[in-house]
Parts: C-alpha cells; structure tokens; sequence
C-alpha cells in the first residue's frame, strides 16, 4: 500500500498539467466548440506528448501505463475543459484491447494513437442514443445489451444538434450497422469502466479549477470595501467544496488503483468515483456561478462553461441516482 | 384566517378569466406563454396598451390614475388568473410595480401628472438603474455622479444588470449628486429619458446565449432638475421605499409561471418513467411543497400589512424563491438526463427546462445574492451584529 | 381570503403564550420527565385556560372552535415543550365528534375537558404499536386498518419504556380488546388529521423557540473577543432556518385552514405540514446544538429537549418519506 | 500508487488478527465491541496493560521505547485489525497517540525517561487540558495560569470538555506563566499529576445521559518544573505539534468503529424491509461511499507525509468524519422509525445507534467544531482571508 503518485506519475501529471494549460486556454476551448473539437489540441496529446498509446502495451507501440495514469491525464484535460476525444479514445482503447481482435487492433489502434482517427462513445440510454462527439468522429465505439460494436462513423446515421457543453457536443445516433466487437459484455463492462474513470476523473480536474478559479476571484473581488473572500459565508462555502474535491481525489485515485489491481472493491470504486465526482464537480461549478455574482452568468465568463461540462458528466454512462443504487446492490449483499 | 374567497372576489376572478382567455386565444395568441424575456418586445408593448384598454395595467393604483383601486384580494386573483392564462411577462414591470407605487407615496403632484398616465397606458416602459459594475450587491458603493448644470441634471457613470433597458424608454437612476459623499449619503433618485445622445445600451449576453440585461452608459445624459424624486441627497430613502414594493402581487403572478415550470417537470417525468421512481417522487413532491409554501407565504406577507411577522416572510421571500427555482432547474435536468442537454441545431432558444436550468441560476445572483438576502434576514429579521465593512 | 390571525386568535395566541412561559418551565418539564406528564400544567391548561374543550361545540360544553385555533395552542405548547397529553387530546375529541357517537361522548368528553381522564392515541405502526403516553393515560384512542378503537386503559396490556423524548414518553401496547367507535376510516381519518395538524404546529412552535434561544445565546456568548452571533457563518446558518420557520408557519395555517374549510387541497396541506414542519425541528434542534457548542450537548442546556421532541415528532404519524410520497400520489394524479 | 499490501504485510495482518481474536474471544471477551466510552474503566485498563505485555501498546513507537518501529503499512493494518476484532476504544488514546509522539519529538531525555515507560506499559492513563469555559473554540484564549514557586509550577484555574479525566493518572494543560500576555503569547506545557490535592474532576452529564467529559478545577495543583515540554512560554508550538498527531493512523481504527455502525444501520433496514426502499438505499449508498472515501483519505494522508496535498486531506479529515458520522445518526433514526427511540425501561446505556445518534452530535463540536475547521481550511488550506478578532 502506498497512496500517493510516484516519481514517474507526479512527472506525468506536470507534464500533463504544463501542456493543457499551455493549449487548451478559453480562446482555443471557445475556437473550438463552433466544431466540437479541437483537432491541433488532440494531434499534439496524442502525439507530442505521446500520450495517445498511454493504455496500450508497449509491443504494441504504447506507453504500457494504467488506469492510474490515464486518470492523472484525464484530470488535467478535465481543468482546462480541453475539447478533446478523450473519453471516446480512451474507452475505445480500452475495449480493443480486451477485445483481443488483433485485425482489429492493428486496423484502428495506430492511427487511433497518432491522433489521427477519432473515436465517438456511447451506450444506448433511455429514449435515444446521445453519443458524444457522435458528429465529430471516425469510428464510434457503442455500447449495447451484451456486446459493443465499433463502426466506421460513414455506416451510421447521425442527427448533430445543439448541446448545452459546446466544448463535447453530443448528436442522436438514429441508425446504425457493423459487426460487433468479440468479447460480448466483458468487453463492454472494460470500456464502460474506463469510461466511468476518465469522466470522473475529468470532472475532479473541472471542480479543481473551479475552485481555483473562484478563490482567487474572492481575493481579488471587493464588495462592501472587502475582498469577498474576507466573508465567513464565502469561505466557507469554499471550504466545504474543497472538503468534497480531496474526498473526489480519494475516490478517482481508489478507482483507477483498484481497476489496474483487479481489486475486490473495483465495482464499488467506480460507482462510487462517478457519482461522487460528478455531484462534486456539480456542486463546485454551481458555486463558481454564484459566487462570482452578476459576472458568473455572463456568457464571457468561463464559469457555464464547467457548469455545463458538469451537467454533461453527471449525466453520462449512468447518472447519480443509478451508481448509487448499483453501490445498495454491492453493500447490501444483492446480485450486482 | 380564511383561506377562500368571497362570492364576490370569485366572480371578479370569472371576470378576469374570460377576458385573459380571450385576449390569449385571440388577438395575443402568438405572445401566449411565452418564458423567454426578451422575445417579440413590439407585440408585448402592444399588449401593454391592450391591458391599458381594459384598465387592465395597473389594477391597484388609484381610479384617479388610471387603476381601478382594486382590494388585496382582487389583486391576488388577477395576478393569479393573469398568470394562469398565459399571458406574458409584463415589460412594465419596473413602471407598474415599482416606480408607479414610488411616485404615489413620494413624487410630487407634477411627477404624478407627468409619468403616471403613460405608465398605466402602457406607452412608457421603465427599467431600472441600480447596480454598477463595483456595486453589485453594495448599492452604497454607487458612483455614478451627476451635477446641477442649470435647470438639468447631467449623469455620467455606468449602470449594469439593468434588465430590458433594451426595450424601455425610461430609466430611474441613483446617482450621486453630491462631492465627497460615499455610502448612502449623497444619492439622489432621478427619472431619466434613455432617447438621448448622452446613453448607450450594451446587453451584455448571458450562459443561457440570451440578452436580458444591460450596460448603460451615461456620458453627459441629462434630465430636468424637475424629474428628481424626494429631495436632493434622499435618493438612499427613495430607493429603500422602491425595493419594499418588489414582493408585492407580482409575486403571485410569477409563481404562477414556476407553477408552468414546474407542470413541465411533472409531464416530462410522466413521460419518461422518472414519475413512477420513489427518489425521484421525494424531489417532485419537496417541488411541489415548495411551491405551495411560497404561494401561503405570499399570502400571508399580502394580509399582514406592515406589521409584526411580515418582516419575517418578507425578508424570506426572495431567497426562498430564487432557491426553489433553482433546485427546480437542477430537477428537471435530473429528469430529463441527456436529452435535456439537446435541441434541434437551428434551434434559437433552448426548451423551456433546459432554459429554466440555466437563467435559475441568475436568480440567486440579481436583486440581492442569496448571501446578502442571508445578511438582511439575520441582520434586520434575527438583530444579529451587522458585517463589518472594509476600509476601502 | 384573509391569511392573517384575526383578533379573537391572536388573543389566543397571546394567552397561550403567556400560560406556558408562565407554568411550563424548563425545571417543571424536567420534573414531569420522571412521569412523563405534568398533571397540573395540564389541569390548568384545560381548566384555567378553559382549553380543555377548545373544538368541543359549544352546546356540548366547549369552546367552539377549530384547528386554526388548535394549531395556535399547539405551537405555544411545543415552544415549551410542554409536558402535556394535548395530541391524544386532541385526537381523541376529533375522533369523539366524528363518531356521532352520543353515549361516547357523554361518557368521556366531559371529564376529558376537565382534564381528569387523558387519552393517549396512536396507529399501529411497523414492529408494534409504541403510543406516546399509553403508560401514563386513562383512554387509549388506537388508529388501525379501517377503524379506531377508544378502549380504557385497564383492558390493554402496556409496556413501559424508556424513551428518547422523556417530555412524552412511548410505551407499547402489547394486546387490546374493546370496541372499535362506529365511525370506520373516515373517523379514522379524522383523529390522524387532526393529530398531523397538532404536531406540525408543535414542531413549528419548537423550532421557533430553538431558533430564538440561539440567537439570543448569539448576542451573548463571545468567541475571538466577539459576540458569536457576528460571525457570519453564524447568521446565515440561522437566517438558513429563519426562512424554513416562515414556510413551515405558512405550511401549519394553511393545513389548519384547510380542514376548518374542507378545503380541496386539505390532503395535500396536512402531508406538506407534517413532512416540512418535522424536517424544520430537526435541522433547527440539530443547529441548536451545534451553535451553542460544547454547552449544547450537556443534560443541563435545554438544546437536547427540543432535539429528542424533534426527532419523536419526526417519527409519529408518519415519516418524511411517508407524507412526501403521499404528496408525490396527489400531485401526479394517483389514486390517494 | 498501490492500494494492495505485501505478502509480509498480509502475514503480518494475520498475525495480529489471530491475536486479536485470541484476546476478545477469551480473557477479555467482557469488554469486546463496547462502544460506551466509560464502561468498565478497571478492564480497559487491564486491557492496556496487556497490550503492552505483547509490545502491542504503541507499535509506531521506537523498539527503545517499547514501541515495534513499525513501519506506516503495518500500523495502518494493527489498527484497522485491532478494530476488526472489536477490541475497545483505547482508554490511553492521549498517551499513545498524541503526548508520547510529542514527548519524543520536543520532550527531554529526563521527560522521556520519566513519562515514555508508564504509557508504553498501561500504567499512566493521561487525558488533555486545553479547553477552557471561555475558550471553546479559541484556545488563544486560555485563562489558567502557572505560576513559579521554587521547583514548582503551581496551577489555577478550570479546564473544561476533559474526556476521560476521570479515569485519567496525568493530564497535560496549557497554562499561561507569563502575566500580562494574552493569545498565543506567554503560555507553556505542563505534564501535571492528577492524583494530588489541587484538582477536583467534576463529570459533565451529556445528552446520552452519560459522562464522558469532564470540567478540572486548579485549585493550588502542583507539578515540578522539570514536567514543562518545550520552553516557557512555547506552549503554543508544543500544543500545535501535539495536535498535529491527532489525524494519524488512529483514525483508521476509529473507522472501523464506523464500520460497525454502519453494518448495524444496514442489518437493522434489512431487518424492518428499508433496504427494499430506493429512496433509502440511496442514503445507505452514501453512507458506504462516504466511510470508503474516508478510509482512501487517511490512506493518502498518511503515504503522502507532510508535503503537498497533505495538507488539504488532513485539513478535510476531522469535518469529514465528523459530519458523515453525524449523517449516519441521523439516517440509523430514520430506518429505525420510532422503535429507535426506546429501551427497555432498566436500560443503563442507550442501545448502539440511539447512542451513535445523540453522541454524533457531540462529534461537529469538540476537538475544533465544524464552523472552526472550515475557516481553519478555507484560511490554511485555500488562503484566504483570516476572520478578524473581536476588540475583547
């Protein structure tokens, strides 16, 4: 046991962190949500920082790292906003590679890594299928009852509509074909695990920087000849947002530790992490808007832009309320 | 204490009915139930003047201007019915609740005579110039000046928040009129033409992608001395009158709206399976509870008059609100899911819930934050110390 | 439409106040713990204040009056938390009246007016049936399926228990015979409503009370050379549950309106009362603690008086859950 | 980043399992899972004493101490085993955990030599002396004075919220030596006998009905000079360091602790049918969450030694706990409905949950209540602005 980033990840998260700051600022993030994506951002993850095989075997030409690592990226891409296919990505990797279709994995995975090929994910909800990124991509990797399919993006249909997170916009997949992937629901369960990682760990980087963000504005801002950060009310709203995002960063870091050791408390970890992270990220962005008064709800300021990122989170791959029922199912002893 | 009304208020309130269903399913059809503020602002003054007609826009003011001196009660059932029958949010608000009750209790005889007919007319619309971009919540951080040249004021400074200037034609202003005043000494309360060159209106565009609220620049805008109200340097005590009369009837109306909201909450977790799933049930019916309470506390702060425990459910009342909806906001997201977070591409403006999710959280932001709605009620309604300013 | 007290009720109000500041003091109410009522504050209640037939019609000896003046009482009560039998009172006499049954009546009411025989009243609940006051009562009024029983206390078999709330202790009743009042569930329904009204005003009358004694202890008590109640924290946690006060006083007129008035949303009223004005007691008892500090969860500081009342009203006649989802039923067209 | 432990560790686990087990399961079965804090004083104490005979007693300490010089995964896996198996809350908590740390960091070999063995033994139960009637919350407060006479310190004054002092042999006080100073200035440590003349311990009855807290009057009480920690006048560095000790390994087996409390809250709403109910479920899910998180925080406080975000999860630990336990109380009331509210009539103490209900109440207030942490996170933590202090 030792729960902390070691050198090699603590370098990983600099690195991360130094490069979405660098790129992904609010011009580039409000560029980019004209088309849902920015393509030079994702090229120069997947190829300068090398991070586009982070998951993927070394023979293979990856980076051979884990979850662990994936969820130290994520976080950072989750600060900036960055409009990236990362989920998709990630969640695709993850399925090809459990897959074990090796003409599979040799048709998608090179390009995938180079930044070149853009994969959509999703899974087939209640009235529709509202796939992130659906409108944008190459390949859409979709989760279905018992097995997901990976399909050339021109063999489906797909309606684009205006999304409240213009930074990854979501379109309707009305109709699709293409085989499905081997490997049935084990598979699907490794990339909706992924999945439910690399959001709740996007969403733990969102609330970080909300919070950032608003303490420095309490600093700055003065009302009734204080810097409102001065306010009992104030800080400790803060406080209490900051008590919940060192529980998220508990819950992300137990997540991807215990997907990379296969450990008992795996399942409990990721309902745990994404309906924990996503209420976090939720609440933290709400209070972002609030508590920079009349300017919070400006279309200028950045702050709708992580409120409305949360809302998408907390409503994909399973919502509060269905992570917490699957959690009753584990504690209370029922079939998961 | 009596909850019904008389035989009497209940065929006022038939009277009311009618002729909103009328006007809703007739001429005004096009403007019915429309949420948005800032939509088809010619068709909404013309039904300004089609209220006027009926002597419809101003029920509580005296018969002598232009009202019918309606009782407590018969305003609570127009405002009710009003609501209920769809029609629109009134682009006069700020004339015919605000500074209409102002004039009557504080302006002078030529005031009277010079801004009220047009109010109840529906010819002038008024918003209101309070907030400035470093006194947001702190009215008394004002710094808009203006100084007597002759017969005129000339205002120069910056107003923010003002919401529909775009569409008014007059503005009430506090500025300071008196050198080296600060805090509430100083201000004075000034009727002001926005038709001039000395004004630019900005919108400023909010997270729903809309424009509500305004900048206003004055840059030497100028108004007749004459158009003061109250004495030179009383502005504070004028505005204070003003904002008491913000949780009036209105409030009956605009529940009225969230009772709206709040059906479309209802029908969408109908349809979606969410209305027969027990947590859910527990949200909609704290919706629903709120919503009542809001409606008996109106009433309560209504026949109470100005005493005892109406400082209590008035002190409360926009903070309670403003929280309703917004948890209301975040309710219907969590009832739609995903496909609250989508429409059509060419869409101009988002559906109803996903709109309410989004403006809810300027409401408890304008008009006095929930924090500083906090500070009132533990300060005026509980006597605890006041916060203490800073030095700046 | 007049939603104010007129001048008859405020009168009540006025004199209810005053007898109970006057007679049920902390020291008296703790006295009463060690039997669980105050035998002479409620004599006095009944006879004195000539309360004792408050909804009795007049030509049976009463006051003629309603639930908006029983819920004035009741609120004035629950502020001291008075040691009194007043909800089996008053459950008992809505139940008597609903009966129509005349030789009931003539038998109990008038030495239940004079305050010589005291009813307890209760429903059959999950495990058991646990009645405030069945250990101390003359009368036990028992709600079940589809009627009520009014049985002398002699002909059931009661447990005493130990009870959190000692102001009005529970104790079980094991076994029971009698007959049940002619009447069936509307009679039924009639002593539930009634109780629900009285213990929402109780709860409103608590929580006021909770809330005055902290501010009051917020003038006084200094911390960091300055009065606690300047800490901004402070005050908003108390303005926080000022306004819940405000809707709960809202919630108990309009119930006690509503049943004078058979009013249509009179179901919808008396479910709203109790859940909200329950929730209320709670959280202003629980922050009556939390804000007096280490004094505030000692035996000797009244703060776990209100709390454990709180908590019991809470639990009696239905929950939280159990009214909200009766309110969910009306508001989404179900049957009721 | 590793959540599993070694095969060392694992045999290490087993070994003081089988221990453990070995222990509560005979000779001291009478104390096993006693959750009251001041049942049965004379067993617990036995029960430290034979924690010490295994070198058991302070396993994080030095092997020259009677300690294991145990590494941080093997203390993290003793306590969490030694709750497991439901040994009793540690009566010397104060001793072990927090002043034998402090004496070995900033105490004197002579200090060292003199206090170290009793508590490494079980033969000196010590308890705290902090707060005060008038300083709750604000230690800087302090009002017991020390004063110089010859080779003594000679102590008046009152201490309040003192656990277990009546169990106690030592107390360790702060106490202000230097006149004319007042906060944090001029206050020093002082290691005092409980068993002399000078101290009188009055219990403080809680709202459970128990006493674990207690007031400690000064009335003349003696201790040598030579039982001063640090220098005089420093008082408030060695108190700081002291209760930088608090949030450590400890907390793992207070969290078992939870643990039970949770599992009985869950056994009971599978006994009356609540676990079937969704709205409950998803509170019973938070609870789970919840205890999760808190068990990965203390992990990552602990690997993560003092730097870096250290400081914000050991800043976070103490509301965290103490809310979420609050929280439980709440809900094993709400699942237990009324039924929770009674004991049989000769009941002594309040069944698990009641008490966990009434006495988490206590848990947001002592030891720095959640209105203190919160500013102590939002100024340490985020930096923000410190709360001014009164002129008083």
């Amino acid at each position: 046991m030792a729960f902390a980033l070691d050198e090699q990840q603590q370098m990983i998260a600099e690195t991360a962190a130094a490069f979405f700051a660098e790129n992904a600022t609010s011009e580039r993030t409000r560029a980019a949500m004209a088309n849902g994506i920015d393509r030079d951002l994702w090229r120069g993850y997947c190829r300068e920082l090398g991070f586009g095989g982070l998951m993927v075997p070394e023979d293979l030409g990856g980076a051979g790292l884990g979850h662990v690592e994936l969820a130290i990226v994520a976080e950072q891409a989750g600060r900036t906003l960055a409009a990236i296919p990362l989920l998709g990505h990630a969640m695709a990797t993850a399925a090809l590679l459990a897959s074990g279709d090796r003409a599979a994995i040799d048709v998608h995975l090179p390009a995938m890594m180079a930044g070149d090929r853009i994969v959509a994910a999703g899974e087939r909800g209640g009235e529709g299928m509202l796939v992130p990124h659906a409108a944008q991509c190459d390949l859409l990797l979709l989760l279905c009852e018992g097995g997901s399919h990976l399909i050339d993006a021109s063999a489906a249909t797909v309606e684009p509509l205006k999304s409240l997170d213009e930074t990854r916009p979501l379109a309707r997949v009305l109709a699709l074909a293409g085989d499905p992937l081997p490997g049935g629901a084990a598979l699907c369960e490794a990339a909706r695990a992924t999945g439910v990682l690399c959001l709740a760990a996007e969403a733990l980087g969102g609330a970080q920087e909300a919070l950032d963000r608003t303490v420095a504005f309490a600093h700055e801002r003065e009302q009734f000849g204080r810097p409102v950060g001065s306010f009992q009310a104030y800080k400790h709203r803060l406080a209490d947002r900051a008590v919940e995002i060192e529980q998220a960063r508990s819950a992300v870091w137990w997540a991807a530790c215990a997907l990379d050791e296969g450990h008992e408390t795996r399942a409990l970890a990721l309902h745990a992490a994404k309906s924990f992270c996503a209420d976090t990220y939720l609440r933290v962005a709400g209070d972002m808007i609030q508590l920079h008064g009349g300017i919070g709800f400006t279309w200028e300021h950045d702050a709708h832009l992580f409120f409305k990122r949360a809302r998408a989170i907390a409503n994909m791959l399973g919502d509060g309320p269905h992570h917490r029922e699957r959690v009753a199912r584990i504690m209370l002893d029922e079939a998961a | 204490m009596k909850l019904g009304f008389s035989d009497m208020e209940e065929a006022f309130r038939r009277e009311c009915a009618s002729w909103f269903e009328d006007q809703m399913a007739g001429e005004f059809a096009d403007i019915r139930g429309i949420a948005n503020l800032v939509d088809k602002p010619e068709r909404r003054k013309a039904w300004e003047r089609r209220l006027a007609e009926h002597r419809y826009s101003c029920i509580g003011w005296p018969i002598a201007w232009g009202g019918r001196d309606a009782t407590l009660n018969e305003q609570v059932i127009f405002a009710e019915e009003y609501a209920r029958a769809g029609a629109p949010n009134r682009l006069n608000h700020m004339g015919v609740e605000l500074l209409g009750p102002t004039l009557l209790a504080l302006g002078s005889s030529e005031q009277k005579a010079r801004f009220l007919p047009a109010i109840a007319e529906g010819t002038a619309i008024w918003c209101q110039g309070y907030s400035e971009p470093g006194a947001g919540s702190d009215l008394a951080a004002i710094r808009t000046r203006a100084r007597r040249d002759g017969d005129e004021w000339v205002v120069e400074g910056q107003k923010i928040w003002t919401s529909l200037a775009q569409f008014a034609d007059m503005i009430f202003v506090l500025a300071r009129t008196e050198d080296g005043t600060s805090g509430r000494e100083g201000l004075s309360f000034l009727l002001v033409d926005l038709d001039q060159p000395g004004i630019e209106i900005r919108p400023i565009r909010q997270i729903n992608g809309e424009a509500e609220f305004n900048e206003v620049f004055f840059d030497g805008a100028r108004c007749p001395v004459a158009n003061m109200v109250g004495a030179e340097g009383e502005g504070w005590t004028v505005s204070t009158t003003l904002l008491s009369f913000e949780r009036g009837i209105s409030t009956l109306g605009q529940q009225m709206q969230f009772r709206n909201e709040l059906d479309a909450v209802i029908a969408a977790a109908k349809r979606n399976g969410k209305a027969a799933d027990p947590v859910f049930r527990q949200r909609l019916a704290e919706a629903e509870i709120g919503l009542r309470l809001m409606r008996y506390g109106a009433l309560r702060m209504l026949a109470d008059g100005k005493g005892g425990a109406l400082a209590g459910a008035a002190l409360t009342y926009k903070i309670q609100w403003a929280s309703w909806r917004r948890a209301l906001g975040e309710l219907a997201m969590d009832v739609l899911g995903q496909e609250g977070e989508v429409a059509p591409v060419d869409a101009e403006a988002w559906p109803l819930l996903a709109n309410l999710y989004l403006y809810s959280r300027a409401d408890t932001i304008y008009g006095g934050t929930n924090q500083i709605q906090r500070n009132l009620i533990a300060e005026r309604g509980l006597g605890l110390p006041r916060e203490p300013r800073g030095n700046a």
